[in-house]
This record gives structure tokens, C-alpha cells and sequence, in this order.
């Protein structure tokens, strides 16, 4: 099974053979292209040296090319997945949680998925759907990738997926959920091991339904996942909301909105304010005094990557997710543990879930042995889940999104002094998505 | 209508304008004197925040944090100026937003590198974590108010400075007519440099101010550069005049529209209409200013007289 | 030198119409989409170096443009419209319109007032674009198929695509040769160069200006009905103003005030960005000093840097 | 002639506090040459401003060949037949001298918005044009950038690109400002070549110049024009002699 091969650098020869026949191919070229050129402009008279010189301005420009060429032709063998996420930019920081995460899977797998070497290639989509989209076509067709993992942002996700997908190739989502790929556009090939992005506000609906809240004060940034958010919120919460604010997308400042939410005399805040909008929020919230009168639910808001920038600003934060890290199963203890060995830092649910994309492509190549052809039953293989999650055991749906327990977390102080998010109770069991039955696929 | 509420709503507004115009006098003094657009001033206020956060977070004292980002701030914007940005002020504003871009982008990777990419904490100091009574039933953010303090104390500082002093005297002169200060045998370098300097200076103020209630991470410099081009647009590019009161209003308009746009629009277009159309104007509602500001007067409000 | 540079625009053309044949032989059809890419934004780079480079225009919402033109393609084809000859022109038309508009106000102001009012306006779209529900928001929407050209030309083959894209940018490229040395070419060029001597001896400036901003704008819009269609996929970040941000550097990387030059830019801006971010996550630290030194010292960008470019623009 | 070519009443323009022209009459006959002199500061350069319509007038009216024009921009001035040169040269530096001078053609050659013929193969604008340049005695310089003509001969081309206008009225600021006597000459027997064919506003510091080629000179003195008459009435005036040339002994 073990297939000896030397670190992918070394395959270096085809890629020269590779320049080498492209180096032919521009021989072959040249003096036709030259004839051409004098007999299509019989007014420039110029020395052969001009026309040389340009040959090889051509020459060095295809070279390039063949250089880029020449990367890709390695060797055949070992599983290629394409991993996308942002790695550059403010939510570079997402990216690093997932990149260090998956390495820390590699690393528990023996760097070797499915028992074959493996080599991943990371592309930074810079947050833009479009470059999203190019990284992915390289992949498949420069990189030949067998899979594409990663992607952070919806927008990105609903350009790449597709592409990949359409491309027959299994596309495994490790964070983005939007409920198009969900519902309509579901796919055989495309999976996700995080959530569709309505599941955790509605596990915090639910959750505030159950504690008998009304007068809600909801809040969100101004775009479709805000709106998306507070919808998913309604869905389970069915006493009265106050107020539905939604803000500029990338605001910084808050203080006009929560002069405004303390005139409203709400009993409970609901907010999204992902990365650093919830840093700013949190903070802006705690100052105002607001902390200690009004309670704050949040979603997506309160993270691992985001508590330490707020600190206290946090205390007593609710906020409703699928994980945390004092999840108590074995599979969680090693990653969080060994994440924090290796890395330094505390994981986040951005990183499990990439952990876990590592492990379903494992357990579907195992499945196969190794067969990277046979599609189906890689397919038929994840569709088990069959691999140990950190999240403990959970199943797929049929739109390939996981049916998993949803818990109640709250931002307290841990031992260490430090702010921690630790689990309260389990809102929902086994919770499946809303859009399940919009997606015709049947197995 | 609740007045309680305008009331403090227009304090929220003077605070984010006094904000900006913390960041807008800088950058419009090295408009109008230099000449210069410099994107890359958001990046200023950026690095002023992440000194100042740093310095905080290590010696406990707010006021040595902020004097140390404003020191460091000020040399390297003086270094920034030398190494940079001296070959630019005779070259068309073009080439400026260019080299200036791929200063934002140089900033915030380094500072990615040096910090790491995640927000770093930060908190108000404890002395100024509490509030202030303003009104019966308006308790105020201490530290907000402090803020408000600061910045007017800044914009009364500046005034004293350039209406009283010879370096006042220099770059009123400098921003109507350049050769003539030339000819008054002044070291025109040294005055460039020490000007983006004391800009710079400004920025980090402003960065090292907003720490507390913002979040301090790469890239924090562009949003609020934005709004602080609309600043300086509307107020008259190089005059400080214009910046305080294009700060302040942009500012107001910016609060108050948040605040009771979408509540104003639901009396006349019922209330589905306004959650949709109310945020989305709201967010828009500078620009517009700008734009109608500039249609009646593409000068801005109180441009600089040149000659 | 003027052959030498003829010959070397024409090298260069003959590697971009090569690319399908390279990228055929290699058995590497990604480069197929990446120079596809590279040609959609030279498209856009062009057309904005009409007007910043020609017109000394400096505008800093070209991507407002490009976007526009996304929402044209992509707004029929959410309505079941696929038709590419009713979506391609609506791109033209609406974001040649929108920069009527723009342009009625922007070209009021000159200088820096003109840059940030250009930006402020693209900025404004963008907040229009993320808040509107119903096409997508902030998500943006798919786009179900490419463009439909009732069966003749078939955007879905990857070859046929490339090569449309490679026809509009050559076709861009000699219309805008035909139009920077006839009259109203002259008008815009002279305008950059002393504007109150045009208006002294009897141009009324403003409407020229006003026209090539419309052009201008078209053409954005144009390359943002291709880059739908390259991508599948509309996003309002489309008209971010980084984006504004990228399509100048690319203007200027490639020597603006020539009509080849932003084609250059784009080609080595695109690249490099692919190469640097395939190198260090921190590319953005290298790519940053790189831009300072070309504006510091290849004022005339890289088509100032190739044999025969001495002479002004031909 | 019943009525003057150009009549200015009244005309003031403030600058802050500074009043930089003073209720300003003038009269020019069709044909005529009037010089405007005075000393620095005297608001001749503000008056040539608001006479091509650079500069909007507080108070006053223009009115050109028996239009009021004190409101018309200065490009629908120039399509009346006002042209002006400047006092610091202004031309095209990157375009050939021929090109100037076809550009001033064109500006009066119906609209520029042609996309596709290039101007430099329209006949209708070339010829007059080098015509143009022939006249000033740039003809041998066509070719040459704008930009790197001599001093001398770069007010030449301004002069040439106003006279390509087929302009009523020639506003002249300082033709001769800056120039070699070698020059100046030159200059001279060219502007005097114009009289008669073309009516002149000239604003003039040298006054050899003035008194070579004016027929009448009005005198302004802080905005004000304090007198108006023949060369010699002027010489003769006790009012400008105190008031002017005490301070400027005439070259």
C-alpha cells in the first residue's frame, strides 16, 4: 500500500521534459513566425536582430507559461486535495485556525489519507468569490486535485462548489453552509462537515423559546447572511421581537444602534456579529453598561478566535453551537489537546470542522482503498460518516449536511484566568436543517 | 419623539466625528500642503493603535501607551516620509494613490507578521470604565467622553498652533503658496517632514483612542479612511477649519441616520418597506452628502484660499 | 523603434491567441481560465486608462462599472433571460448610463475631490449592492448558464469563451486606437494636457469629458458582463473599492497613456499575484514595496521598459 | 460703427477684500488696437480673465459684437469670435506645434465628436492650420513637440493658435513677456502685421511695444482705469505720469 515516493519537490523531472517539449515547440515556431511577420509588414525593414530579439521575448513569456505548466506534471500518485480558505486579509486569522488544523489531521494521520501519500495545496481566495472560483479551476485542472476542501464565505462557496462539483470532483465544506447547496443545488459530490448556516440560530431560538423570553432586540449586519440569521432566529422564537437593526456591513462603531437599543428597553439582545464587527460590538456593549442589565444571545459571534481580543467584555455571553472545545469525547480531547501542544492556542469550531473534512476524506479513500477513480464509493463511504469527529458521532442527511446535536455555550472564566466558552446543556438533539427537503437527491 | 434620545444620539455623533476629525486634520494638512493623498494614512492610525495597544497591554499605564504610539507613530511617519513619499509631492495625485495603495498593503501584512493576524486585546482603562450622568437617564461612556475632550482640546490646540506660532505661520503659508515659503529660506524638507510627522502623530491618536472601543487587527485603517476622504471632501481639502466641521458633520448625519432613518422612513413607507430601504440608505447616506455637497460646491465647505 | 514595437505588440498578441494551443498541448486547461481572467480585467483596464491615462482622469470607481455590468448579465439571467444579445448590451447601456450620471456630477470637481467623489460613488453601489435581497445581497446570485448566443457561439466550450474574450479585448483595443487619433481622442488628450487653453480656444471640455467617461464606463461594464460569465457567479464585492484599487494599479503597472500598457499590467499584476500568494501567505508584503518602486522608478510602467516604446503611444 | 465691438461697463471683481478691478469701462472699436497698461497688480491680467470669460464678474456687463456675453463661459466666447493668449505661456506641450495650432482649428470645425477618422488626415484641419503657423513664421517648426520650442517661439504658437480660431477680438496678455530683444522685435512686426486685420486688446508692460502698435491706451491703476485717449494724450497725461509712470520709468 505504502507507496515509497520522495517529497513532491523532487519530482521536478517530468516538469523539465515538460519545458523541453515546450522549448521544441517554440523551435519549430520561430522561423515561420518570423516569415510571416516580415511578409504581413513589408514597411519595417529592421535588422534580424530586432526580430530576434522579439522571438525571444516570446520565447521567455512561453517559458513562463510551460514553467507553470511544468509545476503540475508530478507525479500521479499520491491523493491531492485542494484545500481554499483566506489566508491573507482581516479574516486571515479564520484561515490560519483552518490551515493549522488540517496540518494537525495530517499529522495524526501519519501524513497519508486513506493510507496514500498526500499533499495539500493551499489557495488563498483573498475573500473574493471570483478568485475563489480561479483557485478552484487551477486545482482541478493544473493541480488535478482529487479533492477541494475549506472555503469560509458563502459567496465564495456558491461560486466554487458548482465548479468543482460540475467538474466531478468531491467538494467536502468545512464551514460555509448556505442553504442553496443545501436545498436546490444540493450535489452527490458536495459535502459539508460544519452546518447549513441556519441550524445555530435556530438551536438559539429554540433555546430562548424554551426560557419563556420575549420583548427580543434583534441585531445583524446589513447583508444576507444577517438576514438569513434573524430569520433562522424566528423560526424557532415565536414571542415578541422588539426591533429587527440591521447594520453596515463592516461597521465599527455601534454606539449609535445601542443608545437606540436601551431606549427600546429590550429583555433580551439576539445578535451575528461575525469577526471583528463582534469584537467591536461585545466591547461597545460592555461599555455602555448594557452587560450587566441586558442580557446578550449571540450567534457566531463569541469564538475562540474573538475572546481573546474582547476578554470580559464576553462574561456571560450565550451563544448556541454544534462544538466547543471542553466537548467531552476522545476525539475532541486529542485535537484540542494536541492543537494547543503544537499551535499554542486554543482551537475554534473553524478548525474542527477542517480536522474533520481531513477525516471524511480519509475514511472515504480508506473505503475505497484507495481507488481515487471510484467516485461512487467514496461517496457511498462519506455518506456513513465514518470517521471519529470531534463533535462525536453524528450522521448526514440527505443533502449531505450533518444531523447533529446543537448545545447552549456560555463565555465564563476558566481556571487559568483566562475566558473560555463552556457547554451549559444540549438544545437540540440530532437537529436537522430546514432546507433538507428542497434537495431531490435520494439514497 | 423621544429628545433624550436626539440628545444623545448627537453626543454619539460628535464623538465619531470627533474621531474622524482626529484622523481628517492630518490627512488634510498634508493635502494641502504637501499636496499629497495618501491613502496610507489609515495605516498610520493603524500602527498608532497597535503600538499603543502593545504598550497598554505591557506597562498597564494608558497614558504612557498613548504617548509611546505617539512618539513612534511620529517617527515613523517622518521615516515613512524620507524613504517613500519625498519623490512623490511633485508627481500627479495618480501616482500617489498608487504608491500609497501599496503602502496599505505593506502595512498590513507587517503588521500581520509582527502581531499575527487576530485582534488583539484590548480594554478601556479602569479609571475611565465608568460613566458619566450627562442627563437624568443618559449614562455616558466615560471613556467616550474623554474622547469628545480630547478631540476638541486637539482641534483648539491646532488652532492655536497654526493661527499663532511660525510653524502655524509656515504651513498657512505653505498651503496658499509653496515657492514663497521656498523664498523665505526655510528648509522646505524639514518643514514636509516634520508636517506628515505631526500627522502621522494625529493618526495614532486616533488609533491609539479607538483600541479600546474598536477592534486593533490588520486592515482596521480602511473603513474609517473612507469616511475621512468624505471628511476632508466636504470640509475643503487643506483646511483644518473644513475637517472639524466636516467631521462633525459627517459624523451627525452618520449617527443620526442610523438611528432614526429607518424609523422616519416607516411613517411614510410603512415599516416592511423601511427595514429594507432604511439600513441600505443609511449606510449610504454620507456619500450622498458628498455628492450633493460637491454638485453645490466642488470646492467643500471652506476651501483653503490658494493663490 | 517604431517596428520594434509593433513587432513586440504583435508577439504579444500571438501569445495570448496561443495560450488555447499551449494549454491544449500541456494538457493544462486552467490556463485557458487564467488568461481568460487576465484578458477580462485588461478589458476593464483599458477601458479605464481611457480616461485616467488619456483623459487625466483619475477615477477611483472603475469597479462600480464592472459590477454593474455583472448585475446585467446576471439580473436577466435570475429572470430566465439567458440571452447574451440582450444581457450584453444592457451592460453597456446601464453602466455607460450610470457613468453619465456619475460623471455629470464627479467631472464638476477636479484633483483629489475628483478621486474621492469617484470612490464615494462606487462605494455607494456597493453598500446598494450588499442591501438588495432580492438579487442575492451580500451572497450575490449564480449564474444558471453563460450567456446565450442562440447556439452560434457556445460560452460553455472554454475554447469558443477564450476566444470571444480575446476578440472584444482586440476589438477594444482597435477601437480604442481609432478613437485616441480622431478628433475626439485629440480632445480628451489635449484636455489632460491643458485644459483652460481648450476651453480659451472653444472647447466646450466638459461634454467630451463627460462622453469618454461614458465610454470609459461601458467598457467597465462590458468586462464585468465577461467576468460574470468567466466566474458564473455575481458579487457586489465586485465593486469593492480595492477592487477600483486593483484595476488601476494594473493601469499603471502597465504604463497608463498608452493603449497596450494596461493589457501588460494585467497580464504581470494577475500573474504575480498568483505566483506571489502560491509563494507566502504574506504576499501582499512583497506585492506592497514592489508597487512603490514601480510608481518611484518605471514611471512609464512595463511598456516603458519594452524595446521601441520610446516614442509616444502609437 | 453705431456701436463699439466690445463695450465694458461697470465691470468689478473683488477677491476677498482686495478689489482687483474697480467698475471698469472700455470701449473698442472694430479694427482697433487698444493697449491696457499699468502697473503690476493693476488688475490687467483679472480684466483679460473676465473679458475671455475665466473669470465670472461681481458686477458689470460685456458686450461683444452687440451681445451681451458678460454670462457665457469663456468656450462659447471663443465660438463668438473672442481669443485670447496668456501671459504665461499655455500650450500643448506633449502635441506638435502643427497640432496646437489644428487643435484651435478644430475647436471651430463643428463638434469633436467624430470616433473614428484621425484628425491628423483631415485635410480641413491641417491646412489652415500650417497656414496659421506660416503666418506666425513657425512653418519650418510644424514637426517639432510644443514643448521644446524655444521660448520665443512658444508665445509665437500661442499667438498662432489664437489667430487659427478666426478669431473678432484678440486678447493679448504680454506677448512679449519674457522674451530677448531679438524677439521682441520679431513679435513686434508680427502683432503689427494683425493691426488693422483684426481688433486687438493688448495688456503690455514694455512700452515700446505699446507705443508701437496702439491706437488708443487706456491706463489702470488699482483696478481702476484712470485715463483712456490717444499714445499721445496719454504721454501727455499729468494724472499717469504721476500715478504710473513715476513709479515705472518707460524702457
Amino acid at each position: 500500500m505504502a507507496h515509497l515516493h520522495p517529497p513532491t519537490r523532487a519530482h521536478a523531472d517530468p516538469g523539465q521534459r515538460q519545458l523541453r517539449r515546450l522549448d521544441g515547440v517554440l523551435e519549430s515556431r520561430r522561423l515561420p513566425a518570423a516569415s510571416i511577420r516580415t511578409t504581413q509588414w513589408p514597411g519595417m525593414r529592421r535588422t534580424k536582430e530586432v526580430t530576434v530579439r522579439q522571438l525571444r521575448i516570446v520565447l521567455v513569456l512561453l517559458l513562463i507559461v510551460g514553467l507553470f505548466a511544468g509545476q503540475a506534471v508530478l507525479a500521479a500518485e499520491p491523493v491531492k486535495i485542494g484545500f481554499i480558505t483566506s489566508l491573507s486579509g482581516p479574516a486571515g486569522i479564520i484561515g490560519k485556525h483552518m490551515k493549522d488544523s488540517v496540518e494537525l489531521a495530517l499529522e495524526h494521520l501519519g501524513r497519508k489519507v486513506g493510507g496514500l501519500d498526500v499533499e495539500v495545496i493551499y489557495g488563498d481566495d483573498q475573500r473574493k468569490p471570483d478568485v475563489g472560483k480561479q483557485l478552484a479551476d487551477e486545482m482541478l485542472k493544473k493541480h488535478k486535485v482529487n479533492f477541494v476542501s475549506g472555503i469560509i464565505w458563502s459567496n465564495v462557496m456558491l461560486a466554487v462548489a458548482p465548479t468543482v462539483t460540475g467538474a466531478g470532483t468531491i467538494m467536502v465544506g468545512t464551514n460555509a453552509g448556505p442553504h442553496e447547496l443545501a436545498g436546490k443545488m444540493c450535489s452527490e459530490l458536495y459535502f459539508t462537515t460544519s452546518w447549513q448556516n441556519d441550524q445555530t440560530p435556530e438551536a438559539m431560538g429554540k433555546y430562548m423559546q424554551d426560557q419563556g423570553l420575549t420583548d427580543v432586540y434583534a441585531m445583524a449586519p446589513n447583508y444576507a447572511a444577517g438576514k438569513d440569521m434573524v430569520s433562522g432566529f424566528k423560526r424557532y422564537f415565536k414571542g415578541r421581537v422588539v426591533d429587527e437593526v440591521y447594520t453596515k456591513l463592516g461597521q465599527q462603531d455601534y454606539q449609535a444602534e445601542i443608545s437606540q437599543l436601551r431606549g427600546k428597553n429590550p429583555k433580551a439582545v439576539f445578535v451575528f456579529y461575525p469577526g471583528d464587527m463582534g469584537i467591536q460590538f461585545l466591547k461597545q456593549y460592555a461599555q455602555a453598561g448594557l452587560r450587566e442589565q441586558i442580557p446578550l444571545y449571540s450567534v457566531y459571534t463569541v469564538d475562540e478566535i474573538s475572546l481573546p481580543a474582547v476578554g470580559e467584555a464576553a462574561l456571560g455571553n450565550y451563544e448556541t453551537r454544534y462544538w466547543s472545545p471542553d466537548l467531552k469525547n476522545e476525539a475532541n480531547a486529542k485535537y484540542v489537546g494536541d492543537f494547543k501542544k503544537k499551535f499554542g492556542y486554543t482551537p475554534s469550531f473553524y478548525g474542527a470542522q477542517s480536522y474533520d473534512g481531513i477525516l471524511l476524506i480519509d475514511s472515504a479513500v480508506r473505503a475505497v482503498r484507495g481507488d481515487l477513480g471510484n467516485k461512487k464509493g467514496m461517496v457511498a463511504a462519506m455518506r456513513k460518516a465514518d470517521f471519529r469527529s470531534t463533535r462525536g458521532k453524528f450522521s448526514f442527511n440527505v443533502n449531505h449536511t450533518p444531523i447533529q446535536n446543537f448545545y447552549l455555550l456560555r463565555a465564563v472564566k476558566g481556571a487559568g484566568g483566562d475566558m473560555e466558552m463552556q457547554i451549559q446543556k444540549t438544545v437540540f438533539e440530532n437537529h436537522k436543517d430546514a432546507y433538507y427537503q428542497e434537495c431531490p437527491m435520494k439514497w | 419623539m423621544n429628545w433624550l434620545l436626539v440628545v444623545e444620539q448627537c453626543l454619539n455623533g460628535l464623538q465619531f466625528g470627533v474621531m474622524l476629525f482626529l484622523m481628517a486634520a492630518g490627512l488634510t494638512l498634508v493635502f494641502g500642503i504637501m499636496n499629497l493623498v495618501n491613502l496610507a494614512h489609515g495605516s498610520l492610525y493603524m500602527v498608532g493603535a497597535y503600538l499603543a495597544t502593545a504598550a497598554f497591554n505591557r506597562t498597564g499605564s494608558f497614558l504612557a501607551a498613548v504617548a509611546f504610539a505617539l512618539a513612534a507613530t511620529l517617527a515613523i511617519g517622518m521615516l515613512v516620509e524620507v524613504i517613500a513619499l519625498r519623490t512623490l509631492y511633485e508627481r500627479d495625485h495618480l501616482d500617489q494613490v498608487l504608491a500609497t495603495f501599496g503602502l496599505i498593503l505593506f502595512f498590513n501584512e507587517a503588521v500581520a507578521i509582527v502581531w499575527g493576524r487576530a485582534a488583539l486585546f484590548t480594554a478601556v482603562p479602569r479609571a475611565l470604565s465608568g460613566h458619566l450622568q450627562v442627563l437624568p437617564g443618559i449614562p455616558y461612556p466615560a471613556y467616550r467622553a474623554v474622547i469628545i475632550l480630547v478631540g476638541l482640546a486637539v482641534a483648539l490646540l491646532l488652532y492655536v498652533v497654526v493661527s499663532r506660532t511660525r510653524l502655524g505661520m509656515l504651513i498657512r503659508a505653505g498651503a496658499s503658496n509653496r515657492t514663497m515659503v521656498g523664498a523665505l529660506g526655510v528648509n522646505i524638507r524639514l518643514l514636509y517632514t516634520v508636517v506628515f510627522g505631526f500627522g502621522a502623530a494625529l493618526a495614532a491618536l486616533g488609533g491609539a483612542m479607538a483600541g479600546p472601543i474598536y477592534s486593533v487587527l490588520p486592515g482596521m485603517g480602511e473603513e474609517i479612511l473612507i469616511q475621512v476622504f468624505v471628511v476632508i471632501v466636504i470640509g475643503g481639502i487643506g483646511s483644518i477649519r473644513g475637517a472639524l466641521v466636516g467631521a462633525v458633520v459627517v459624523g451627525m448625519v452618520d449617527t443620526l441616520g442610523r438611528a432614526f432613518l429607518k424609523p422616519m422612513l416607516s411613517t411614510v413607507l410603512g415599516p416592511s418597506a423601511a427595514d429594507n430601504a432604511g439600513p441600505a440608505l443609511a449606510s449610504m447616506l454620507i456619500y450622498i452628502l458628498m455628492a450633493a455637497v460637491l454638485f453645490f460646491r466642488p470646492q467643500g465647505l471652506f476651501p483653503a484660499v490658494r493663490s | 523603434m517604431r517596428s520594434a514595437r509593433a513587432l513586440t505588440l504583435l508577439a504579444g498578441f500571438l501569445v495570448l491567441g496561443l495560450v488555447p494551443v499551449v494549454a491544449a498541448l500541456a494538457n493544462q486547461p486552467f490556463y485557458l481560465d487564467l488568461f481568460r481572467r487576465i484578458m477580462i480585467f485588461a478589458i476593464a483596464a483599458v477601458s479605464l486608462d481611457l480616461i485616467l491615462g488619456f483623459g487625466g482622469m483619475v477615477s477611483f470607481g472603475h469597479a462600480a462599472y464592472l459590477g454593474i455590468g455583472a448585475y446585467a448579465v446576471a439580473i436577466p439571467a435570475f429572470y430566465g433571460i439567458h440571452s447574451g444579445l440582450v444581457q450584453w448590451p444592457l451592460a453597456l447601456a446601464l453602466s455607460g448610463l450610470a457613468a453619465l450620471a456619475i460623471g455629470a456630477v464627479s467631472l464638476r470637481t477636479s484633483g483629489v475631490s475628483f478621486i474621492m467623489i469617484t470612490l464615494a460613488f462606487a462605494q455607494m453601489l456597493y453598500y446598494l449592492g450588499i442591501s438588495i435581497n432580492a438579487w442575492g445581497a451580500d451572497d450575490g446570485m449564480r449564474l444558471a448558464r453563460r450567456s446565450q448566443f442562440g447556439g452560434v457561439v457556445d460560452l460553455a466550450n472554454a475554447y469558443v469563451f477564450y476566444y470571444v474574450v480575446f476578440g472584444v479585448l482586440v476589438a477594444l483595443l482597435w477601437l480604442g486606437h481609432r478613437l485616441i487619433h480622431a478628433r475626439f481622442g485629440v480632445v480628451i488628450r489635449a484636455a489632460k494636457s491643458n485644459e483652460p487653453r481648450m476651453r480659451a480656444i472653444g472647447f466646450a471640455t466638459f461634454r467630451y469629458k463627460l462622453a469618454a467617461f461614458v465610454i470609459a464606463g461601458a467598457g467597465g461594464g462590458l468586462a464585468g458582463a465577461l467576468l460574470t460569465n468567466q466566474t458564473e457567479y455575481l458579487t457586489p464585492s465586485y465593486m469593492h473599492w480595492t477592487r477600483s484599487g486593483d484595476i488601476m494599479v494594473m493601469v499603471i503597472l502597465g504604463g497608463m497613456g498608452t493603449l497596450y500598457g494596461p493589457v501588460l499590467g494585467a497580464v504581470a499584476f494577475l500573474l504575480l499575484e498568483d505566483i506571489l500568494s502560491a509563494w507566502t501567505v504574506h504576499w501582499q508584503v512583497v506585492l506592497g514595496p514592489l508597487l512603490v518602486l514601480v510608481v518611484l522608478y518605471a514611471r512609464r510602467g512595463l511598456y516603458g521598459l519594452l524595446p521601441g516604446a520610446g516614442a509616444r503611444d502609437g | 460703427m453705431a456701436e463699439p465691438l466690445l463695450a465694458v461697463r461697470g465691470l468689478t471683481k473683488r477677491f476677498g477684500g482686495l478689489v482687483a478691478t474697480d467698475r471698469v469701462d472700455l470701449e473698442v472699436a472694430d479694427g482697433e488696437t487698444l493697449a491696457v497698461i499699468g502697473p503690476n497688480g493693476a488688475g490687467k491680467t483679472t480684466l483679460i480673465g473676465q473679458l475671455s470669460g475665466d473669470l465670472v464678474p461681481d458686477a458689470g456687463t460685456i458686450r461683444f459684437a452687440g451681445e451681451d456675453v458678460t454670462a457665457l463661459p469663456a468656450p462659447t466666447r471663443s465660438q463668438r469670435g473672442l481669443a485670447r493668449s496668456f501671459q504665461i505661456t499655455s500650450i500643448f506641450p506633449e502635441f506638435t506645434a502643427l497640432d496646437n495650432v489644428a487643435l484651435a482649428v478644430q475647436a471651430h470645425a463643428g463638434h469633436s465628436f467624430r470616433f473614428w477618422t484621425p484628425a491628423r488626415a483631415e485635410r480641413a484641419l491641417r491646412e489652415p492650420a500650417r497656414a496659421t503657423l506660416e503666418q506666425v513664421g513657425l512653418g519650418a517648426r510644424a514637426a517639432v513637440a510644443a514643448g521644446t520650442l524655444a521660448h520665443g517661439e512658444q508665445r509665437q504658437l500661442e499667438i498662432a493658435m489664437a489667430l487659427a480660431t478666426r478669431p473678432r477680438l484678440l486678447l493679448l496678455d504680454e506677448p512679449v513677456a519674457g522674451m530677448g530683444a531679438d524677439e521682441s522685435q520679431r513679435m513686434v512686426q508680427l502683432l503689427r502685421a494683425l493691426r488693422g486685420h483684426h481688433t486687438i486688446v493688448l495688456v503690455e508692460h514694455d512700452m515700446d511695444v505699446v507705443f508701437a502698435l496702439a491706437d488708443r491706451i487706456s491706463v489702470m491703476v488699482y483696478g481702476r482705469v484712470i485715463a483712456s485717449g490717444a499714445p499721445e494724450a496719454i504721454r501727455a497725461n499729468a494724472e499717469v505720469r504721476r500715478a504710473y509712470l513715476g513709479e515705472e520709468i518707460p524702457a
